[in-house]
C-alpha cells in the first residue's frame, strides 16, 4: 500500500507552492483581484509554461500525458495560495469534456490550446431554476448531423466571464447532449459575473447559437465523469485552502494577545481548534480518497466513482463549513476585514462547498445509492 | 407570544403594530425585509418618526423623552418593530451614549446633548475598540493629556460602525496611565469635525463598508466635554455595555429571516417538488425554528422575572446572547442554501436584462449577510465571553 | 405577563423538594430500585396522602380539581429525584384517558381509586413492529354494545408491570378506540419488564379480553391529547433530571481534582458546561411552552396543541442527550457506574426521550405539520 | 480497502480472512457478531488458536511468537479480525504486558512470562488507575516498599477490566516518595492470589460486571517481580500506552456495527416503509458511513507513511483515538435508535414466551452497549487528552 506522493508529484508540489509563495502572495493576489478581469494573462501563461495546464492531456494533444493525481497536486497548490485563474474550468471541466466526449478532430482544435494557455473553457451545465440538477437541461437543440443550434439559459458558468469556448449541455428529444459553442458565436450573450470569493463565472443566454455536438461517447457518462473529476478537484484546492487557514488561525491564535497572553492560551480555543485539525485530516483523507476513486482502473471501479466522490464531499464540505466559520471567529473582527487573508479563504470555501451540490443534497443522494456499506448482520432471520 | 400578553399588554402590542405600519414609510420597511443596504437618510427618517411619537428612546428618564414602561412592554416595542421590519433608532445614540450621559451627566451636558442625540441631530459613533483591545477593552491606548481646558487626543479607535456619518464621537480614552488599567480611563465626547479626527473604511468581506477606523492626532476637545468624573469611564463603560446586551437575540429579527427563508424554500424548485418539501432542508428548518421559540420563550421568562419585581441584571441574558447570535448566523445560512448555486454571484441588482432571467429572490443579499453576520457571535460580547460569563456566574465554575 | 409560578406551585414545590430530598434520596431509591416490585406502595401511598395523584382530577372523583399546571410541578421534581413509581403512568397517561374519554360511570369507577392511591393505571398504546405509530392499532376488537373482546399484543406498557387497569388502543372496522381492560381479566397475559432507567412496564398479550370501551368522546382526539399530556408530563421530568444532572456534574467539576486542580479550572470543560447551562435553559422554556400548550383556554388553540408539544420536544430531547452524555463524559469512569447517581439520571434521561417518539420523528412531524411561523416574504411576486 | 493493497498485501489480507472464518468456531464469532458476552472461556479458546497458528502476538519479537510483519500487515491482521468477528486476543497480555516485558524485562522474567502471555495460560490484568488519578495517571498512591527481598504493597487500582478472571495484574506503584511524581515509579507484577489481594466488582449501569476494584494489602511480592529497573516504571508505562492506542479506533469494529445497525433499519417497519428509507433516518447513517470512511483513510494515511520507513510515533493517531471513539458511540446510538421503543426494557433474551412475539434483533444488547460504549471517549487517553495533544503537538498551541 503506498498512498505517498510519487518523487514526481512532490517536486511539483514543492516547486509549485515555492513559485506561489512568491508570485501569488496576498499583496499580487490583492492586485489580480482589484483588475478588471480579475485574474492575470501573464500568470496563466506563467502556469501554462510550468506545464501546469495540460498535465492530464495527452502528448498527442499538446500535455504531458499525466494523471489526474498531477492535476490535483496543483490544485491544492492553488487553493493553499486561492489563485483566481480558472484552472478548475478550463483545465479540469472544460478540458476533460473535451477529452472524454471530442471527436479527434474536436480535441485537436481545442486542447493543445489549452495545454499552452491559449485557450480558455468553461463548462455550462447549470440553469436558473433548476438547482444542482443536471441531467435535463431546459435549454434545446435543434438541427442534426453536424448543425446544431442551442437556444436557452445557462447560469453560474465558472470560468464563464473569459471562457473562449463552451462546452454545453442541452437536450434534444429529452436526450442530453454536450455541445461546444464558440464565446463569439452570433445569438450568445454573456453577463460576466464576480462569484463572492472572486472567481470569474457568466451567465449565458443562448439564442440558435451554432455549436458542434461532443459525441464520441456517451453524453449522460462524460458529464457525469467531468463533474466527478471537478469535484475532486474542488476536494484538493479546499484541502489546500483548508490547510492554510487552520495555519493561519492557529498562527494567529499563537501571536494575538488579550488579557496579557496570547489567546492561544485558552484551553476552550486550544480543544476546538484541535476539532479542527481532525476535520482538516479528514478532508485530507477524503479527498485522497477521491481522487483514488477517480484514478482508478480496477475494472468495474467506475460504477463505484461517484458513490465515492460524493461520500468524500459530505466530509469535506462539513470541513469547509467548520474550518471556515471557525476561523473567522477566532480571528474575531479582524478576519471579517478583505485586509486580512483569512475571510478570503472563508470565502472561497463558502463558494466552493456550493459550486455543484450542497451538503443536504449530497447526502440525500448517497442515501439513494445505498451508501458506502452493505447491510448485514448475522443474526437476521 | 400574544397568548401570554394581559389584556393591556396585548392592546398596547396591537399599538405599535399598528403604528409602525403606518406611521413608517413602507418603501423603509420593505428594504429590511429584504435584506437591502438603508442609506443614512432611511436611519434618520424612521428614528424621527419614531421620536415624534415619543418611540425613539423610551427607555430613557422620562423628562429627556423616556416612557415609563414595563420591562414587558419594552419587550414589545424592540419585538413588533423588528416584526414591522422598521429600521431600529441608532444604538449608538439610544442605547450607548444617551443613557450614559442621561445617568452621569451633567445637567449642562444633558440639556445640551439628549433632545439631539434622541433625534439624531447628532449621529454618534463609538470609538470603543482599539487594535489591540478587542474583548480585552480595558487594556486601551488612546490618551487624553490635559492640557488647561483642553485635552489632548492621540490615538486610533477601531471597528467603528456607520463611522462615516458620524458627527460626534463618544470615546474611551486613558486620563491616567499609571495606575490599574480599568482604574486611569474617561468617557470623552469628541465632535469628528475638529482637526486631527481622521476616519478611515474598513472593508468587510461581504463588500459593504460598515465597519472604520478612526484616528486621533492631537485632537482637542474642551474639557467640558467629559462625561461625568475623569478616570470614572469605566464603570460609565460596563453601565453602556450592559444596555447594549438588551435586545441583542434579535428575536423579531430573526423570525423576518426565517420566514423569508421558508417563503423563498416554498417557491425554490428540486427535482422532486419545492426545496420546501425536501426532508433533509424542511428537518434543519423546523430544528431552527423548534430553537428560535425556545429562544423567544427564555426571553420571555427573564422579562417575568423582571415583571415580577426583580430589577437585578440576569445573567441568563448571556444565554440569549450565546444562542441569539449562533441562530442568526444559522438562519443567515439558511437563506444561503436556499438559494444554492444563485446565490454564489457578487450581484447588486436582480435584474440582469439583455434577455436573461431574474436572479431569485435573496441573490443579492444572502450571501453578503452571511459573511457580514459572522460579527454577531464576535460583537457585544463575543460567544467566548458569554460562556465564560455563564460557567462563572450561573454555574460557579 | 406572568410565567412565574403561583403561590400554590411554589409551595408544592418547594415542599415536594423537601420530602423527596430526605425521603427519596439516592440510598432509598436505590432500596427500592433493588426491591422485588422495583417501586415503593409505601412512598405511593405518601404521594396520595400528600394529595399529588388526584392533582388534575375534579373534586367530585376525589380529586383537587387543579390543573396540569400542579402536576407538571410534580413532575419536575420527581425528575429531580428520580422517582421510579408510576406517576406519569397512571396519573398522567390513564388518568387522563379515562377523564377525557370515560363515561360518568367509567369514572367514578377508577379515578377516586387514583387519588387515594390504591389503584394504578396504564396506557397501552404501542405494538411491537408499529415503532412508534399509534394511530392504528393491529389489536382487534370484537363485540359490541357494551360487550367488547380484545385481540392483540401491546409493548413498552410504562406502568403496566403493577396496573390494576390498562387503558388500549385497539381497532374495530379500521377505526381506534380506547378501552378499559382489567389486569385480572381472563386471557390477558401480562409479561412484567424492567426498563433500563429501572421504572417498570410489561409486555400484554390479549387473547379475546373482555373490555369496556371509553367512548365519551373521540378516541383520536383523546388519544392525542393524553399522549401530549404525557409528552408535556415528561418534559416536566425532564427539566428535573436535567437540572440535577447539571449541577451535579459543575459540583463534581469544582470538587474532582486532576494535574493538582479542580477539573473545572480547564476551560474547554467550562465552556462546554456553559454550553449545557444554555441547553437546560432552553429545555425549561420549551418545557413550560408545552405546558402552555395543553392548559391553554384560548379558543382554537388545540389545534395547536401538537405541533407545540412536539416542537417543544424536539429541543428537550437534545437537551437531554447532550446533557446525559456530556455528564458522563465529565465525570469520568465514575459516572459509568451504578454507585454514582449520575449514570441513573442518564438512563432515565436516554429512556425518557425515545417513550413516544424520537428526535427524527418528531422532526419529521414537526416539518409535515408546517412548522411554527408562516412562509412569508415582503419581496415573493 | 482492498484497491489500495498491493499483490502481496492482498494476498495476505486473503490469507488471515480465510484463516478466521474457517480456525476460529463460528459460535465464538456470532456472538461477538450479536453484541453477546463473552466467557472467560472465549476469550481463551479463541486466543489459544490464535496462538497456536502464530497470530496471538504478531507485535512481539520474533524469538516470543511474533511476526516480522509490516504495519500494513499488522493492520490488516487487525482489522481482518474484526470484521470476521474474532473475540481480540486480550489487550492486557498482548498489548500491554507482553510488549513491556518483552522490552524492558531480564532474560529470566521473559523466559518466564511470555509463553504463558501469549498462550493466555496466565490471565493479565492491568492495575493502572486509581481512585484519585485517572487522567492525571502519574499522581498514583499505591505503594511498594521494599523489605529484604520482598515488595510490601498497599493501595488501590481501580477500572480494572476483567480482573474477576485475572490471574496475575500487573501494577504500577509508588517506590519513591520523595521525588517528582513521575520519577518514584516502578513496574511490578503480582499474583493475584497473593493474601491481601481483594478484588471487588464494579457495577456499570450497561447492567453488566467488567470492571473493578483490586485493593492490596500489605501484598508481599518478592523483588524478582519488579520488571526492569526500580522506579523507571514510568518510561514503561509511557511505552505501554503509546501501544494502547494501536488499533483504538476499532474501525472494523465499527464497520460491523454499522452493518448490523444499518440490516436492522432495513427489516424495521415504519408507517412508510423502513427505516432505512426514512429520509432522516438514512441521512444520519449515511454521514456515519462518510465519516467511519475519513476515519478509515486517515488510518492507512498514517499506516502508508509508516510503510514507507518512518517510525516515528504519529501524533495523528491522536485524531484516530479522539474521532474513532466519537464514532463508536454514535453507532451505539445508532443502534438504539433502529430499536425504538422495543429497545428500552432490559432484558436478557429475545425470546418472550407466552404467546408473545419474539423481541427484534438487537433488543438485549442496543442500550446496554450504548452505555458501555461511554467508556471509549474516556479510557485510553480521554477525547480531552488527546484535544490537548493535537494541540499541542500539531498545532503547536
Amino acid at each position: 500500500m503506498d498512498l505517498e506522493l510519487n518523487d514526481i508529484q512532490q517536486e511539483l508540489s514543492s516547486t509549485l507552492n515555492k513559485y506561489l509563495r512568491t508570485e501569488y502572495d496576498i499583496a499580487k493576489r490583492e492586485e489580480i483581484l482589484r483588475s478588471d478581469e480579475g485574474i492575470s494573462r501573464e500568470k496563466w501563461q506563467a502556469f501554462a509554461e510550468m506545464g501546469l495546464l495540460g498535465l492530464a492531456i495527452p502528448e498527442s494533444y499538446g500535455g504531458a500525458d499525466m494523471t489526474f493525481n498531477e492535476v490535483a497536486v496543483v490544485a491544492e497548490a492553488f487553493g493553499r495560495s486561492l489563485v483566481l485563474e480558472p484552472f478548475l474550468a478550463t483545465a479540469v471541466l472544460g478540458a476533460n469534456a473535451v477529452l472524454l466526449g471530442g471527436s479527434e478532430e474536436q480535441k485537436q482544435a481545442i486542447l493543445p490550446g489549452v495545454a499552452e494557455g491559449q485557450t480558455f473553457l468553461a463548462l455550462a451545465a447549470l440553469e436558473p431554476g433548476l438547482r444542482y440538477a443536471v441531467d435535463a437541461p431546459q435549454t434545446q437543440v435543434s438541427g442534426a448531423d453536424g448543425s446544431f443550434t442551442l437556444t436557452g439559459e445557462k447560469n453560474n458558468v465558472l470560468g464563464g466571464d473569459v471562457a473562449d469556448h463552451f462546452v454545453v449541455t442541452a437536450s434534444q428529444n429529452g436526450e442530453l447532449g454536450l455541445y461546444l459553442v464558440a464565446a463569439d458565436a452570433e445569438g450568445l450573450t454573456r453577463v460576466a459575473q464576480r462569484q463572492a470569493d472572486g472567481l470569474g463565472s457568466a451567465n449565458l443566454k443562448l439564442d440558435g447559437v451554432a455549436a458542434q455536438r461532443l459525441d464520441a461517447a456517451d453524453a449522460n457518462a462524460v458529464l457525469s465523469e467531468v463533474l466527478d473529476l471537478g469535484n475532486a478537484a474542488i476536494m484538493a484546492e479546499a484541502v489546500g485552502a483548508l490547510e492554510a487557514s487552520l495555519t493561519m488561525t492557529a498562527e494567529y491564535l499563537k501571536t494575538r494577545e488579550q488579557f496579557g497572553a496570547p489567546i492561544g492560551a485558552n484551553q476552550a480555543l486550544q480543544h476546538r481548534a484541535a476539532d479542527l485539525y481532525a476535520e482538516l485530516e479528514y478532508a485530507r483523507s477524503m479527498a485522497l480518497y477521491s481522487r483514488l476513486a477517480v484514478t482508478s482502473e480496477v475494472p468495474g471501479a467506475e460504477k463505484d466513482r461517484h458513490r465515492d466522490v460524493i461520500a468524500a464531499k459530505i466530509i469535506v464540505d462539513r470541513a469547509a463549513r467548520n474550518i471556515s466559520q471557525e476561523s473567522i471567529q477566532m480571528h474575531g473582527g479582524i478576519g471579517m476585514t478583505m485586509e486580512y487573508p483569512i475571510g478570503h479563504y472563508a470565502k472561497r470555501l463558502t463558494v466552493m462547498t456550493r459550486t455543484f451540490d450542497d451538503a443536504d443534497s449530497l447526502t440525500a443522494e448517497l442515501a439513494e445509492l445505498g451508501g458506502l456499506i452493505e447491510p448485514q448482520a448475522a443474526d437476521l432471520s | 407570544m400574544d397568548t401570554l400578553l394581559n389584556a393591556e399588554e396585548r392592546d398596547f402590542a396591537q399599538q405599535m403594530r399598528q403604528f409602525y405600519r403606518t406611521e413608517i414609510p413602507e418603501e423603509l420597511r420593505l428594504k429590511v425585509a429584504t435584506g437591502q443596504e438603508l442609506t443614512k437618510e432611511d436611519m434618520v427618517t424612521s428614528q424621527r418618526i419614531l421620536n415624534q411619537h415619543g418611540y425613539a428612546v423610551p427607555n430613557w428618564p422620562v423628562e429627556w423623552g423616556g416612557q415609563d414602561w414595563t420591562p414587558v412592554q419594552r419587550h414589545i416595542w424592540l419585538e413588533e418593530m423588528q416584526l414591522a421590519c422598521v429600521p431600529q433608532p441608532l444604538p449608538f445614540n439610544v442605547s450607548m451614549v444617551g443613557p450614559v450621559i442621561a445617568t452621569f451627566g451633567s445637567q449642562e451636558i444633558k440639556e445640551r446633548f439628549l433632545p439631539a442625540t434622541a433625534n439624531i441631530d447628532i449621529w454618534w459613533s463609538q470609538g470603543f475598540s482599539e487594535p489591540n483591545a478587542g474583548s480585552d477593552l480595558a487594556s486601551l491606548k488612546t490618551t487624553a493629556v490635559r492640557k488647561g481646558d483642553k485635552y489632548i487626543v492621540n490615538g486610533q479607535k477601531t471597528w467603528t460602525t456607520l463611522g462615516q456619518y458620524g458627527d460626534w464621537i463618544f470615546n474611551l480614552v486613558r486620563t491616567d496611565p499609571d495606575v490599574k488599567k480599568q482604574a486611569g480611563i474617561s468617557f470623552l465626547l469628541i465632535d469628528m469635525k475638529t482637526p486631527g479626527v481622521t476616519v478611515r473604511p474598513i472593508q468587510l468581506i461581504d463588500g459593504g463598508h460598515e465597519v472604520n477606523e478612526v484616528f486621533f492626532d492631537n485632537v482637542e476637545v474642551p474639557v467640558e466635554n467629559l462625561v461625568g468624573e475623569e478616570n470614572k469611564g469605566w464603570t460609565y463603560a460596563k453601565f453602556l455595555l450592559g444596555n447594549e446586551r438588551t435586545g441583542i437575540a434579535r428575536i423579531g429579527g430573526s423570525k423576518v429571516n426565517l420566514a423569508r427563508a421558508k417563503a423563498y424554500a416554498a417557491v425554490t424548485k428540486t427535482a422532486r417538488g419545492t426545496l420546501l418539501d425536501d426532508p433533509l432542508f424542511s428537518a434543519r428548518l423546523t430544528k431552527i425554528e423548534a430553537e428560535l421559540t425556545a429562544l423567544e420563550m427564555t426571553q420571555l421568562r427573564i422579562l417575568s422575572t423582571q415583571a415580577a419585581g426583580s430589577d437585578k441584571p440576569d445573567p441568563r441574558s448571556s444565554v440569549l446572547k450565546l444562542k441569539g447570535s449562533q441562530l442568526q448566523e444559522d438562519i443567515s445560512e439558511l437563506l444561503v442554501d436556499v438559494l444554492g448555486p444563485q446565490g454564489l454571484d457578487f450581484v447588486s441588482d436582480r435584474v440582469q436584462g439583455q434577455g436573461l432571467s431574474d436572479l431569485p429572490n435573496g441573490a443579492v443579499d444572502a450571501l453578503p449577510a452571511y459573511f457580514n453576520t459572522r460579527k454577531v457571535t464576535i460583537y457585544g460580547g463575543s460567544s467566548e465571553v458569554q460562556r465564560g460569563i455563564i460557567s462563572k456566574a450561573l454555574l460557579g465554575l
